[in-house]
């Protein structure tokens, strides 16, 4: 089995025993899910379509609240070392320590500027001075800076695709959270794009957690620390990405891997 | 062969049943005034005696009368007015000859909210509120509130006649507010206190509100000779009346139950009228 | 409670702020909801008591069955208060010789039922959705259908079609008063050849004049029509737009000729859009006072509609005027507010929203049923 | 292969041809309107020419330069009335005491009071009877005090707490002087008013003096309307009659292409003799023409106007004088200070327009030629909407045009914050299942009928909307309470009812279509659900919620029946300067003033193309409206 200890000394993600639910607590769409995502390092899951590993990065930073009727039927996420579904964490305030970056890239239709200063806008800050720093470190800290810096003020919708997912990124990183959930986020994006995205990954591995899904096990081999194999809402495996990928202790695990389905 | 004999004789009868019904229509058109108190309880009346009769009334204001009696969309013209010159020469124009019959006498009464300590105008006072040269109540003794005039619309021949009897055929100020007939006129008077407006006599009691004197006079059916706002009402018809029309004309305006009903509604009748006025 | 927690809600002015935005969001929807409860439920609790009754049949018949008649109002000697139709009272005053008539009150078109209104809607409405249905959906399909979407001439027909579904509906009726009154052809005998006329020429032993209709009921559903076909083409057009492309597609793979595919296999499955279309147009027309009053109504009128049938023929039954809710509504607006007439106006506005919102409520029913039936 | 190509044909013929025949009733529509609208202005023009060449035109000017005089000596009858009661408080009082009962003697004692007028002395029964009467009516009167609740007439004279028994008696008595003296006023009562002129001293003086002031101008008025009627009145009737005959020509020419058709000898004859008829007819409508020479007519006109300018300059001289005077007087009524106040202020006012009305009267000729362009400014800018009248009819349609956008600019500050905060409201906060009610229950309300709501409004609305502005809660705001029950507030309260479904159905859409990635990416910052609605979502279907604005607006200047019934039908341009009072005022609007003078107008008439023409105005508004709505809802789908 995995080394546990070698991990969970840093996890800033901790989930033990999670089951989740779409449907008012039937059929659980999560089984029982135990899983660490250490701190400062790149954790990603991978496994076939509706496998549930888009709704464990949801129940992160508690996106799944949004669905009326989902629920988590046992268990409980630690993050920074509090149950995030406790009664007195206000998932608004969650999120500002979690960010997010969604699979179609989804600038807002405002300028460069108001997209990354959105997320310090809303936390109430009006100094132009502090604004104006966030988004230039924002914005060179996703790489993008010197791409955009003579039109901060034009729409962002005219941005290329790699780029605007880029903004993404500069939005999701400009309020300092302390994880980055990444949701498939080159999966719209062409080869040169997605490079791009993948190299600020690895950038931002200094200063963020972050946890990414992803189809595409070339990319999880790339960038992330550590891997964890999902297949039909059961977390099979989890370990560092050079144990997953050469030396799988699953027989399913290998079976993906090498391709023989998903 | 069958099938043409039996379509023919169809349309015989047919034919046939048309005629012998005759005209058994009458429409009404025409004044606010008459088409919604006097004429609807002639009706009532008259057809007691002769059921086949269908009689239909559409009270929109006197211009409503010569328009449709022109296009040959009424029988009968309501009028509250007399005919303008130019409207007989519409139908001068057109080849027919407009007849008149009175159907009763009227007096337009001014009327205030019950609360309005404000008890008689001379008509020069009537007319100057009426084209806007006075607009407060305390101008004629009353509180010092702006007035709130409300005439019958453009339409109506109440508004003409007033204007001829009591503005002395100047023009309404613009601050007149044109109301849809009679009653809304009460309706409004009567919900405020700084309103005044007119009515035809049979309107002019209810509550809350309260008739005016006028140089003195109030609009009783005993100073028809010095009131200065009495006015005749009017049917009108294109040529003589033949038939029913005739019929329900002679009916309405010399029957005594009609005459009854003329004055329980509230004017008074042709005759009386004549009478008294020449006197 | 956890001190440490990271995540804690943040007690602060801003979420005080926060709190009283929304619920002014939520005051600005129930101020509306509020408000239609508030005209619904005085309508209902006014008008219900002249709708029903405590003993059966509980409906109250009378106020179906008759037309609007002269109410009077009196009391007699003993102070006891009497309201009823002018002609009960002319016969309770034959009856009843030895009470007196005090304090006597008449209110026009306040008594009796609404029969003759409620027929008068209904013929209008009828009539004006037969030929707005057949005109309209004609119209649809032939642009649906027919024309491609990038024929230039039928799009800017498409869009003079969405630009006349909001022109204000007193200027259809104005339009249909100049044209339908006034102007419209009419097969007329030598004498009843209007002076007014714009052009006649002999025809069958008579003449075709454009004399017009005057106010008639056939002049009344022309203009409702033309006021309601603009929506029913759209409407139509959108659910016929809404027919998956498959289905033709597979219908010509069979060798269906065009007809053939719009007649199966398009036109099976765009009617519950064309059934919606038509209550949506209804719901429309049935409402409208202005149109009406200038082409079609009349205040008070003895026979009711279909009884002119017998008497004058076909053209006789659509050349007559008739009584219409709306219009008889409007007429009641402007009695004096007395508790008298109450009864009546509330009672025809509670009739009259009924049948509009029973429209509405149809429409929906019957979308939700067709589509449960079709589902591609 | 043939037929079915036929069929298919003409399958495709019969619905391309009913396509075509709605567009040819649209199109139709277009060009009726249009082609009965566009008459009205050689018509207007021609009644407009007629206006001036009677000279008419410049009797207005003069008509305005008395309406401003008219203001000032208004206010300061008001301030003479409120100081004459200040002053004469208890001879007021008896008069106005005494006129009540002389109400109620008519309403009492009328029969009583006749029988004993018709009556003769000639018999002695008759003489008894008569006595009897007289005492029957002398005791009714000794009764009347007793009658007379003092408690309910005491409060609506002003400055008066209590009426003394003093002033009940001798009212009393006068009132039976009245009653015995065939409904004569006693000259003591008439008295009363002339005493009190008298002894208002320098405020009496001033007033007096104002108004002999005015009685030259008002004679040039008088002198020049006379003339200009005259004249006018046969220039409209020619008018007419012109069109008259050409109508029976027209006649003449139908009834002689009739006699063709004709076989029977009978009838022949008959339609001769109509033939003939309209023949004399027309002889006879031609000899009605009067031909004026307006040269000649206008003469009197122009002598009358040589007398103009010194009357403005005496006028000039002593309406100042006399406001100057009002400063020294000691006003002991605090009104009466306030409307001396206010005549001061309106002095410059006045001064002004009798600088601008003497030039232009001093310019105005008989001979310049009214222009088309000067008719159809004179619709799109004339400040009257005056049909039906006895001398000139105006048709101008900026009071109809501010009423109709006043009331909608009202209604929609009612409805644009109702209907897209419920938008926003059940789009974004609500669950499913208060969505699932709150939806279809508001699009319900769409079904509501206008009439409905109108007759509502005149049932329940207004009158609790002019309770509710009597509160004292609102008295400090201009205008409340509301004097009139119908006014530009409750049709603003109506519309905006019937626009905020709309409104919301459609901002409702187009909050759905923003994509949901961006509800869900500004979640993710940790905005809270409402940040994310006003910064992200709103400003994201900011186009569509615009277009359902407008279009809710367009419906509200479109509806009829509400206004008709609600707006007060007042055709006055709203009196802006009172600021929100504005709301309390009465309105006409473009809507209603077709559906309450369509009864006046037959075709062909100026006043039937006028309604056209303001018809035409609403087309093209909503035209307008629609177009940039459907522009603007494209480029979003897009």
């Amino acid at each position: 089995m995995v080394d546990q200890d070698s991990y969970s000394k840093s996890a800033l993600v901790d989930i033990k025993d999670l089951g989740f639910s779409y449907n008012q607590g039937k059929d659980e769409t999560l089984k029982g899910i135990h899983l660490q995502c250490p701190e400062k390092q790149v954790t990603s899951f991978i496994g076939p379509s509706g496998c549930g590993k888009s709704t464990l990065l949801r129940c992160l930073n508690r996106m799944n609240d949004l669905v009326e009727t989902a629920k988590i039927t046992r268990g409980y996420i630690n993050i920074l070392g509090q149950d995030i579904n406790a009664r007195d964490v206000d998932p608004i305030e969650l999120r500002k320590h979690v960010g997010m970056v969604f699979q179609k890239y989804n600038p807002f239709p405002k300028s460069i500027y108001d997209n990354v200063a959105y997320g310090l806008r809303i936390q109430g800050e009006k100094r132009k001075s502090v604004l104006d720093e966030a988004v230039e470190t924002s914005l060179i800290g996703s790489a993008l800076w010197d791409e955009v810096k003579d039109r901060l003020h034009s729409s962002a919708l005219g941005l290329s695709g790699g780029q605007q997912q880029r903004l993404c990124i500069a939005r999701a990183i400009a309020v300092r959270p302390k994880v980055i959930l990444m949701d498939e986020p080159c999966s719209a994006l062409d080869p040169i794009a997605t490079a791009k995205v993948e190299e600020l990954i690895l950038q931002l591995r200094e200063d963020y957690t972050i946890v990414i899904v992803t189809h595409s096990m070339q990319q999880a081999s790339r960038v992330s620390d550590h891997t964890a194999f999902f297949y039909l809402g059961e977390l099979v495996e989890a370990n560092t990405t050079e144990n997953i990928f050469n030396n799988p202790q699953e027989e399913r695990t290998e079976h993906y891997i090498s391709g023989r389905f998903g | 062969m069958k099938l043409k004999s039996i379509t023919t004789a169809l349309a015989v009868s047919a034919a046939i049943a048309a005629t012998a019904l005759g005209q058994s229509k009458i429409i009404f058109k025409g004044s606010d005034t008459l088409g919604n108190k006097l004429v609807p309880q002639l009706k009532a009346e008259y057809i007691k005696t002769n059921k086949d009769l269908d009689i239909e009334i559409t009270p929109q204001g006197s211009g409503h009368a010569f328009s449709n009696l022109l296009s040959g969309s009424a029988d009968i013209g309501m009028s509250s007015r007399a005919v303008k010159q130019d409207e007989k020469d519409q139908f001068d124009a057109a080849g027919k000859s407009l007849v008149e019959h009175v159907a009763a006498w009227d007096m337009i009464a001014v009327i205030v909210n019950e609360e309005n300590p404000v008890k008689k105008l001379t008509l020069e006072q009537l007319g100057d509120i009426f084209t806007g040269k006075i607009k407060n109540w305390s101008e004629v003794g009353g509180a010092d509130a702006p007035i709130s005039s409300y005439t019958r619309n453009s339409s109506s021949g109440t508004y003409k006649s007033f204007s001829k009897l009591g503005m002395a055929g100047e023009d309404y100020g613009s601050d007149c507010q044109k109301l849809e007939g009679n009653q809304q006129i009460c309706t409004e008077v009567s919900k405020n206190v700084n309103g005044i407006g007119y009515v035809g006599l049979a309107y002019s009691k209810g509550d809350n509100f309260k008739t005016v004197k006028i140089n003195n006079n109030s609009p009783k059916i005993s100073k028809l000779a010095t009131y200065p706002l009495a006015r005749r009402l009017y049917y009108y018809t294109v040529g003589e009346p033949t038939g029913q029309v005739k019929a329900f004309l002679e009916f309405a305006t010399t029957a005594e139950k009609a005459d009854e009903i003329t004055e329980a509604v509230g004017f008074i009748p042709s005759k009386a009228g004549e009478q008294s006025a020449a006197k | 409670m956890n001190a440490s927690n990271p995540f804690a809600k943040k007690k602060s002015l801003f979420e005080v702020k926060e709190r009283i935005q929304l619920n002014l969001l939520r005051l600005a929807c129930y101020t509306i909801i509020g408000c239609a409860i508030f005209i619904f439920s005085d309508i209902v609790v006014k008008g219900a008591p002249t709708f029903f009754k405590a003993e059966a049949p509980f409906v109250n018949t009378e106020f179906f069955t008759k037309s609007p008649e002269i109410l009077s109002v009196w009391h007699d000697q003993d102070g006891v208060k009497y309201s009823m139709t002018k002609s009960d009272a002319d016969v309770w005053q034959t009856e009843n010789p030895d009470l007196q008539v005090i304090d006597l009150h008449d209110y026009a078109a306040s008594g009796g039922g609404i029969l003759g209104p409620l027929l008068g809607t209904g013929l209008l409405v009828v009539c004006c959705m037969i030929l707005a249905l057949f005109i309209g959906v004609s119209a649809a399909i032939y642009l649906s259908e027919y024309c491609g979407k990038h024929d230039k001439l039928m799009n800017l027909v498409r869009l003079s079609i969405l630009n006349l579904a909001g022109v204000p509906s007193i200027v259809f009726a104005l339009f249909g008063w100049g044209i339908f009154c006034h102007m419209a052809p009419i097969h007329v005998s030598v004498s009843e050849l209007s002076d007014t006329t714009l052009w006649a020429f002999p025809f069958a032993g008579g003449y075709i004049s454009f004399q017009g209709w005057d106010t008639s009921l056939l002049a009344g559903a022309c203009t409702l029509a033309i006021m309601v076909i603009p929506v029913i083409i759209t409407a139509c057009e959108e659910s016929l737009q809404a027919v998956p492309k498959g289905f033709r597609e597979a219908s010509y793979a069979l060798g269906a000729t065009q007809w053939q595919t719009i007649r199966k296999a398009v036109l099976p499955f765009a009617v519950p859009g064309v059934l919606t279309a038509t209550v949506l147009g209804i719901t429309r027309v049935a409402g409208e006072t202005a149109p009406i009053m200038l082409t079609a109504t009349v205040t008070e009128k003895g026979n009711l509609p279909f009884n002119t049938i017998v008497d004058e023929g076909v053209w006789g039954f659509f050349s007559q005027s008739v009584q219409a809710l709306p219009f008889h509504i409007y007429t009641l607006s402007k009695l004096p507010a007395s508790e008298n007439v109450k009864p009546m106006q509330y009672g025809s506005i509670f009739a009259f929203l009924l049948l509009v919102m029973g429209f509405a409520l149809i429409s929906i029913l019957l979308r939700n049923r067709i589509r449960k039936k079709l589902k591609w | 292969m043939g037929l079915n190509f036929n069929s298919a044909g003409i399958v495709k013929g019969f619905f391309g041809g009913n396509a075509y025949l709605a567009i040819v009733f649209l199109l139709f529509i277009c060009l009726f309107l249009f082609k009965s609208g566009i008459g009205f202005i050689p018509a207007y023009k021609n009644e407009l020419s007629n206006a001036r060449k009677a000279g008419l035109e410049v009797s207005n000017m003069i008509d305005y330069e008395l309406k401003g005089y008219y203001a000032i000596s208004a206010k300061l009858n008001q301030a003479f009335t409120s100081e004459k009661r200040e002053r004469f408080g208890e001879k007021e009082i008896l008069k106005y005491v005494y006129e009540e009962f002389e109400g109620l003697l008519d309403d009492e004692l009328e029969d009583n009071i006749d029988g004993y007028l018709d009556i003769d002395e000639d018999t002695t029964e008759k003489a008894e009877a008569k006595t009897t009467l007289l005492a029957e009516i002398d005791s009714a009167c000794r009764g009347l005090g007793e009658k007379f609740l003092l408690s309910k007439v005491t409060p609506r004279i002003p400055s008066t707490t209590s009426i003394s028994d003093d002033t009940i008696d001798s009212a009393i008595e006068y009132a039976q002087q009245y009653a015995l003296n065939d409904y004569e006023t006693p000259e003591e009562i008439d008295q009363i008013l002339t005493d009190i002129a008298d002894q208002m001293g320098a405020l009496g003086v001033i007033n007096k003096d104002l108004k002999k002031s005015s009685a030259g101008l008002e004679k040039l008025h008088k002198t020049v309307e006379t003339s200009a009627r005259k004249t006018y009145d046969i220039l409209k009737n020619n008018y007419k009659l012109r069109n008259s005959i050409q109508k029976l020509k027209e006649g003449l020419v139908k009834q002689s292409g009739k006699l063709d058709n004709l076989t029977d000898s009978e009838k022949i004859a008959t339609q001769e003799t109509l033939i003939s008829e309209i023949q004399t007819k027309i002889d006879e409508a031609k000899s009605k023409i009067v031909e004026v020479d307006t040269e000649e007519a206008i003469i009197p006109i122009y002598a009358a106007l040589e007398g103009h300018p010194a009357i403005i300059e005496k006028l000039r001289a002593v309406v100042p004088k006399n406001i100057e005077k009002l400063k020294d007087i000691d006003f002991i009524s605090p009104e009466a200070k306030e409307y001396a106040a206010a005549i001061e202020e309106l002095l410059p006012q006045y001064l002004e327009i009798l600088d601008e009305q003497e030039t232009s009267i001093s310019n105005w000729t008989h001979e310049t030629k009214v222009s088309y362009f000067a008719a159809i400014k004179a619709f799109f800018f004339g400040l009257d909407w005056k049909t039906g009248s006895n001398r000139q009819s105006l048709y101008g349609l900026i009071p109809l045009l501010s009423g109709s956008l006043l009331i909608s600019l009202v209604a929609m500050c009612f409805a644009v914050p109702l209907a897209i905060g419920t938008a926003i409201y059940v789009n974004q906060f609500a669950s499913k299942r208060e969505a699932g009610i709150l939806k279809p229950a508001i699009e319900f309300i769409q079904a509501i009928p206008s009439v409905v709501l109108g007759l509502f409004g005149i049932l329940v609305v207004g009158g609790l909307l002019k309770d509710w502005s009597a509160s004292p809660l609102l008295s400090w705001l201009p205008g409340f309470p509301i004097n009139d029950r119908l006014n530009v507030l409750l049709a603003g309260i109506l519309l905006a009812f019937m626009a905020s479904p709309t409104i919301f159905t459609l901002a409702e859409d187009a909050l759905n279509n923003v994509p949901k990635a961006f509800k869900e990416a500004s979640l993710a910052m940790g905005a809270t659900r409402l940040q994310t609605s006003l910064k992200v979502i709103l400003p994201a279907a900011l186009s569509g919620i615009i277009a359902a604005i407008m279009l809710g607006f367009g419906r509200v200047i479109g509806e009829t029946m509400v206004v008709l019934l609600v707006a007060g039908n007042k055709a006055k341009i709203p009196n802006f300067s009172e600021g929100i009072a504005v709301l309390g005022q009465p309105v006409h609007t473009m809507t209603g003033i077709i559906a309450q003078e369509y009864g006046e107008a037959s075709p062909g008439s100026t006043i039937y193309q006028s309604l056209f023409m303001v018809g035409l105005v609403l087309f093209t508004i909503s035209l307008i409206i629609n177009t940039i709505c459907q522009r603007i809802l494209a480029r979003q789908q897009r």
